[in-house]
């Protein structure tokens, strides 16, 4: 085995030359344990972590690393997601080591989608550093064991250093514009310290075969794990408002056609063919070099996930504890 | 209360409709004002206007694909309804201030515009 | 102005004015003491040459320098003052009409000698009115600008040439510049040819330039030999119709198949089918993108009548509105529609959509009221209804408008129809959309007529009644400039303020009502001036 | 240059009741540009404001007057004593303006009738656009000219979010995607290498996170 960098869970999977499964659990929009224990029920043992989003749309929510703490006891491991939006630079180094010291290993970096899209879109945003400055931020203070000032990671002079030893993710999204940049980004990332990737979820298999192209060129598959992403389709409305209302989407109308196909046989049965669907995908991006995982993002429907990863053969998950 | 109303005609359309209007209802308690253009009409001239006591302001400019000055009576056209606008904020009705495009037989059009006018001040400003 | 000056003139010819007793009575009201109205002049038939003569006297007697004249309706007293303005050589904005508003039935109230007061009150408000104007303006200085004796004619299509050749039988010194390497080209005979000796032609040539305003523009002009300056009084846009470049290529592009062709060269590609046992279905197709003119009904009927000769096609000729206004059209498309020709009037847009073989034309069907679809093995299209694929760099480099069609000057009333929204640039033919041959010349001819007008005074005098830039104010934010629509206004880099043309301005006052510094004024139309008329 | 918008008329009439002598101060320069505080829109304003006292029955003396700058002190040399006599200034300046004639006339009300908005350019009439953020330490030479700290809505400095589609941002499809403008400059400029370069956490103690800023040029004071 060579040498981890963090010791979490999905880095051993990674390490062990595992297919990574991750999945998503959005902590409440109120102070209910409850919720995050009832689809963590769901969802232990089927993944290898599961990210817990941090104010996913700018719509306030418990903190991540509160919500990530109750979900590692709950038998899950995190992957806490931080985003640039709500924090400097100050906050978010505080928070890193708040979270390292309670045990979480996994964190992924963001931009975090602009305050317009949530319920406080009057606040000011922060954007202190982008989430690539904040990457590199992870790596300097799990690596170099120093702040962004050049202070090492100690309680005192005397102190010993005890740094934040993360495993750094960051987020890409092979589709959105300009093109010919995303690649670039992604690059970028890798040169910051990503040590995984999760992709914006995929519907267009051909571009994202194209994306992954370009960057099995650059040789970035081999710097970096890629998961990519994926979201099972529920219904042919949601299907057609992925497609027009989501930036940066296409679901391509293959998909939406064999969905209108069942549901108009059997409406209760498009569910099941969204699911075939997604099996498909993880398949499919299990067959493509350089794709190291998948990251189904199965919104409110974390009940499912089981049985798409059962579907696709992934089960058992590895132990390696 | 005598409720006049300003008539600002451009003097290649408005006014020459304006000088046939007939009828002593429709010529009472009109002033008739020469432009050279409805692009002259700037906003503080209908509100200094409306502060000497008029109880409306109407502007008549030629039809906007037609102005002498191919775009007179669009500046105008926006100018009234940016003053509409702030009559509103102000809590003043904005009926008060009105444009018509039409062309120099459009006497008839004229009248009916005064005449919708004088109705409506008189229920906005009773 | 002092109120000495001002002459007031009261007309009471025949027409419906005022009668006796209604002037005494203005006159009454109009009281010297108050008003300082002191030169009152009663007139009959001001407009008659005879009366001019002894206003003239009059004016000069009593030293006269600005009139106030009431007479007539609103329509009739601008065209007076100015006859008047020009009989006793005052300036424009010194003379100052008062229409006497008129009710219906006022002719036979004035016949019982009765007195209207309305009416009367009117006239006494207006003529105060005047006088507050005219007291509270200052006399505006005269400006001459000699007229550079030269006109420049862009273009050397039949617009440009008939333009060139009547200039030049006015004794005008005139520079032709034609894009193509040679005239004739444009199928224009050796004659016509031969009557521009004495013209400046430059060939393979184009506009670079165009600076200045009426009376004196100085334009640069890009020719084989290099640049050359030249100064002009006026300029005539002749540029040709709007059309594509290759007809042909973007019929076949814009509608991806080759069943599209112009409709010149409907007739060939027609022949050039092979025979079939069935009659050939042929298309022709007018007011693609815009409504066309004489010229294109006269093509489009010949087109059909060539191919509908042979019996040997069903011909249907699509069109929103035949214009046949002209001597032979009406009788040619009586033939046509006798020979059996189908012609469809449609109104909106025409949708065109390729088959396997062939086109669909979907219209919406004027004399069925309903929307029908007609195949057609070919169809003709005029070039003249497709929209420009660009707009004319001419726009930009003279500052003349487009239309929503890409044509010179839209059809605004107001305009005549060669003149454009700059003063001293003129335009006729295919620029503005006409290429119906005969109309073609006739606007090349008015507008060397207006070129004439206007070189023919060696000085332009104008009043400098344009808008007035106070520098003290002027912050140079350019919203003037950007709005003007006569290109008036420009940066007078010296004094870093804007400045206006007296020559190009049309004193419409549209900068004035933009300027958020307050710095533009109309001199004749100042706020006071306009206030002190309510 | 600095731009501005009027203030909703009833917030300006809220705040100036209770005065019965009112002085309207334009300003000559920025906000007369940007058509928000010129001579003209005093004008407007002041008539607005005298409609809406009479039809309220409201007693107030209004004065007008334009100055050439309110950031400077010398041009209201001219209005000193129309100030003095005036209940209260309502200023139809930048926050600059405002403020310094605050400062000037010590203990008397002055009064924002604009919110102001950012530095930007006049794109067409009436159309203004922002362009400077003002960080005190510009990165234009590394962007191609266009600036990602005022032009991206989060002010990204490493590359697009994932929001941005055709050329547009997520936040508002009649926003340009900045990151699209640099792309396709620094493409054309032939430059894209410079791009994949990690652009380190920026220094912003050099704008407003330094507090407020402060410029003095010794060689020029006197």
């Amino acid at each position: 085995m060579t040498d981890l960098k963090a010791e979490s869970n999905l880095e051993k999977v990674f390490a062990a030359g595992h297919f990574a499964v991750t999945a998503e659990l959005g902590p409440p929009k109120s102070a209910d344990i409850g919720v995050i224990t009832k689809k963590a029920d769901f969802l232990r043992g089927s993944v290898d972590a599961v990210n817990i989003t941090d104010n996913q749309t700018a719509i306030v929510r418990m903190s991540s690393i509160a919500a990530g703490k109750l979900a590692m006891e709950a038998g899950l491991e995190p992957v806490i997601q931080i985003t640039c939006r709500d924090r400097n630079r100050i906050a978010i180094q505080s928070d890193i080591l708040g979270a390292y010291a309670m045990g979480l290993k996994n964190i992924l970096a963001l931009s975090g989608d602009h305050q317009v899209f949530g319920n406080h879109s009057t606040c000011k945003n922060v954007y202190d550093m982008d989430s690539i400055q904040l990457v590199q931020a992870m790596k300097t203070m799990r690596d170099d064991k120093v702040f962004l000032c050049g202070d090492e990671i100690k309680n005192s002079k005397k102190s010993e250093i005890v740094e934040p030893k993360i495993f750094i993710g960051a987020a890409a999204n092979p589709f959105g514009d300009p093109f010919e940049f995303r690649v670039i980004r992604l690059a970028k990332k890798v040169a910051a310290g990503a040590d995984f990737i999760q992709t914006q979820c995929i519907y267009d298999m051909e571009r994202f075969e194209e994306w992954m192209e370009q960057v099995r060129e650059r040789g970035l598959h081999k710097k970096v794990k890629i998961m990519a992403g994926v979201t099972p389709l529920k219904s042919v409305g949601m299907a057609k408002y992925m497609r027009d209302s989501v930036a940066g989407l296409t679901v391509p109308d293959s998909y939406i056609q064999r969905l209108q196909k069942v549901a108009d046989v059997d409406k209760k049965a498009v569910a099941q063919e969204g699911i075939a669907i997604c099996v498909e995908q993880i398949k499919h991006f299990m067959e493509i070099e350089g794709v190291a995982g998948v990251h189904i993002m199965a919104i409110e429907w974390e009940h499912r996930v089981q049985e798409i990863v059962e579907k696709a053969g992934l089960l058992p998950r590895p132990n390696t504890a | 209360m005598e409720k006049k109303i300003a008539l600002y005609c451009c003097e290649n359309s408005a006014y020459k409709a304006a000088a046939c209007l007939t009828g002593p209802e429709l010529q009472k308690g009109i002033e008739i004002i020469k432009l050279p253009c409805t692009g002259k009409m700037e906003i503080n001239l209908i509100l200094k206007t409306l502060e000497q006591g008029y109880a409306g302001v109407l502007v008549a400019g030629c039809p906007i694909d037609n102005c002498k000055y191919i775009r007179g009576s669009s500046r105008a056209e926006k100018r009234i309804e940016k003053t509409r606008e702030l009559l509103k904020a102000a809590g003043i009705p904005e009926q008060r201030v009105r444009m018509e495009f039409l062309s120099s037989v459009d006497s008839h059009k004229l009248a009916g515009a005064i005449k919708e006018m004088k109705q409506e001040l008189e229920g906005v400003m009773s | 102005m002092n109120r000495e000056s001002i002459g007031v003139i009261i007309c009471s010819c025949s027409g419906r004015n005022l009668g006796k007793q209604e002037i005494d009575s203005i006159t009454q009201r109009l009281s010297f003491a108050e008003s300082g109205i002191r030169n009152m002049i009663i007139e009959t038939a001001l407009c008659g040459e005879d009366t001019l003569k002894s206003l003239r006297n009059e004016v000069e007697k009593k030293g006269i320098s600005s009139l106030i004249i009431a007479g007539c309706g609103a329509a009739r007293i601008s065209g007076v003052t100015e006859k008047i303005a020009d009989a006793l050589s005052f300036a424009p904005s010194s003379i100052l009409g008062v229409p006497l508003f008129y009710s219906e039935g006022a002719e036979s109230e004035k016949n019982k000698l009765g007195i209207n007061e309305a009416r009367v009150d009117k006239a006494v408000r207006g003529i105060s009115r005047g006088m507050n104007v005219l007291t509270s303006q200052e006399p505006l200085e005269i400006e001459e600008i000699p007229v550079v004796q030269r006109a420049l004619v862009i273009g050397g299509g039949a617009a440009g040439i008939y333009t060139a050749d009547a200039l030049n039988r006015f004794g005008h010194e005139t520079v032709l510049v034609e894009k193509k390497d040679s005239l004739s080209d444009y199928g224009i005979d050796e004659k016509k040819l031969k009557d521009l000796e004495g013209v400046i032609i430059h060939t393979g040539s184009s506009l670079v330039s165009l600076e200045g305003s009426k009376g004196n523009f100085s334009a640069c002009v890009k020719t084989p030999g290099g640049l050359e300056e030249y100064q002009a009084g006026a300029v005539v846009i002749a540029s040709g119709a709007p059309v594509p470049a290759d007809p042909k290529k973007y019929l076949q592009n814009r509608f991806g198949s080759s069943s599209a062709v112009p409709l010149f060269s409907l007739a060939t590609a027609y022949s050039g089918l092979p025979r079939i046992p069935s009659l050939r279905r042929i298309g022709i197709l007018l007011d693609l993108d815009r409504d066309e003119g004489r010229a294109s009904t006269q093509m489009a009927l010949h087109a059909a009548q060539e191919i509908q000769k042979p019996n040997a096609a069903e011909v249907f000729l699509f069109l929103r509105d035949a214009r046949v206004g002209s001597l032979h059209l009406e009788e040619l498309y009586d033939a046509v529609r006798d020979m059996g020709v189908t012609i469809v009037k449609y109104s909106g847009e025409a949708k065109i959509s390729s088959l396997e073989t062939g086109l669909q034309v979907t219209v919406q069907d004027d004399g069925l009221g309903v929307l029908t679809d007609y195949t057609c093995d070919l169809l003709g299209i005029s070039p003249f209804g497709c929209a420009a694929e660009e707009d004319d760099p001419l726009s930009e480099i003279t500052g003349v408008h487009l239309d929503d069609y890409g044509q010179f000057q839209d059809n605004n009333i107001q305009l005549m129809p060669v003149e454009t929204n700059i003063p001293g640039i003129f335009t006729a033919g295919g620029g503005r959309g006409e290429v119906y041959s005969p109309k073609v010349k006739q606007e090349a001819l008015a507008a060397a007529g207006e070129v004439h007008f206007l070189l023919k005074n060696k000085t332009l005098h104008l009043e400098r009644s344009e808008a007035q830039v106070d520098p003290d104010k002027c912050i140079l934010c350019l919203t003037c400039i950007r709005c003007c629509p006569h290109g008036a206004m420009h940066v007078n880099r010296e004094d870093g303020v804007a400045e206006c043309s007296t020559a190009a301005c049309q004193r419409c006052g549209i900068c004035a009502g933009e300027c958020p510094a307050k710095a533009i004024s109309l001199p004749v139309w100042t706020d006071e001036i306009v206030l002190n008329q309510l | 240059m600095i731009t501005a918008v009027q203030k909703p008329f009833d917030e300006i009439y809220r705040t100036i009741q209770g005065y019965k002598k009112l002085l309207i101060l334009g300003c000559g320069t920025c906000v007369t540009v940007c058509m928000a505080g010129g001579e003209k829109e005093v004008g407007v304003l002041a008539s607005t404001i005298r409609l809406a006292n009479q039809k309220n029955g409201v007693d107030m003396e209004i004065l007008e007057d334009t100055i050439e700058r309110q950031c400077d002190k010398e041009f209201f040399d001219d209005v000193k004593d129309k100030i003095q006599e005036a209940d209260a200034v309502l200023s139809t300046a930048c926050g600059v303006g405002v403020q310094y004639c605050s400062e000037l006339f010590q203990g008397k009300r002055v009064i924002p009738a604009l919110n102001t908005k950012f530095y930007g350019t006049n794109l067409d009439v009436g159309v203004w656009s922002e362009r400077c953020a003002g960080c005190g330490d510009c990165v234009l030479e590394k962007f191609g000219g266009i600036c990602p700290i005022a032009r991206c809505s989060k002010s990204l400095l490493n590359g697009p979010c994932g929001g941005s589609q055709d050329g547009k941002c997520e936040v508002d499809p009649e926003i340009d995607c900045a990151w699209q403008l640099i792309f396709d400059r620094m493409k054309e400029l032939n430059m894209l290498d410079r791009l994949e370069e990690n652009e380190p956490i920026k220094d912003w103690s050099t704008g407003r996170d330094g507090g407020p800023g402060k410029i003095v040029r010794e060689d020029m004071t006197l």
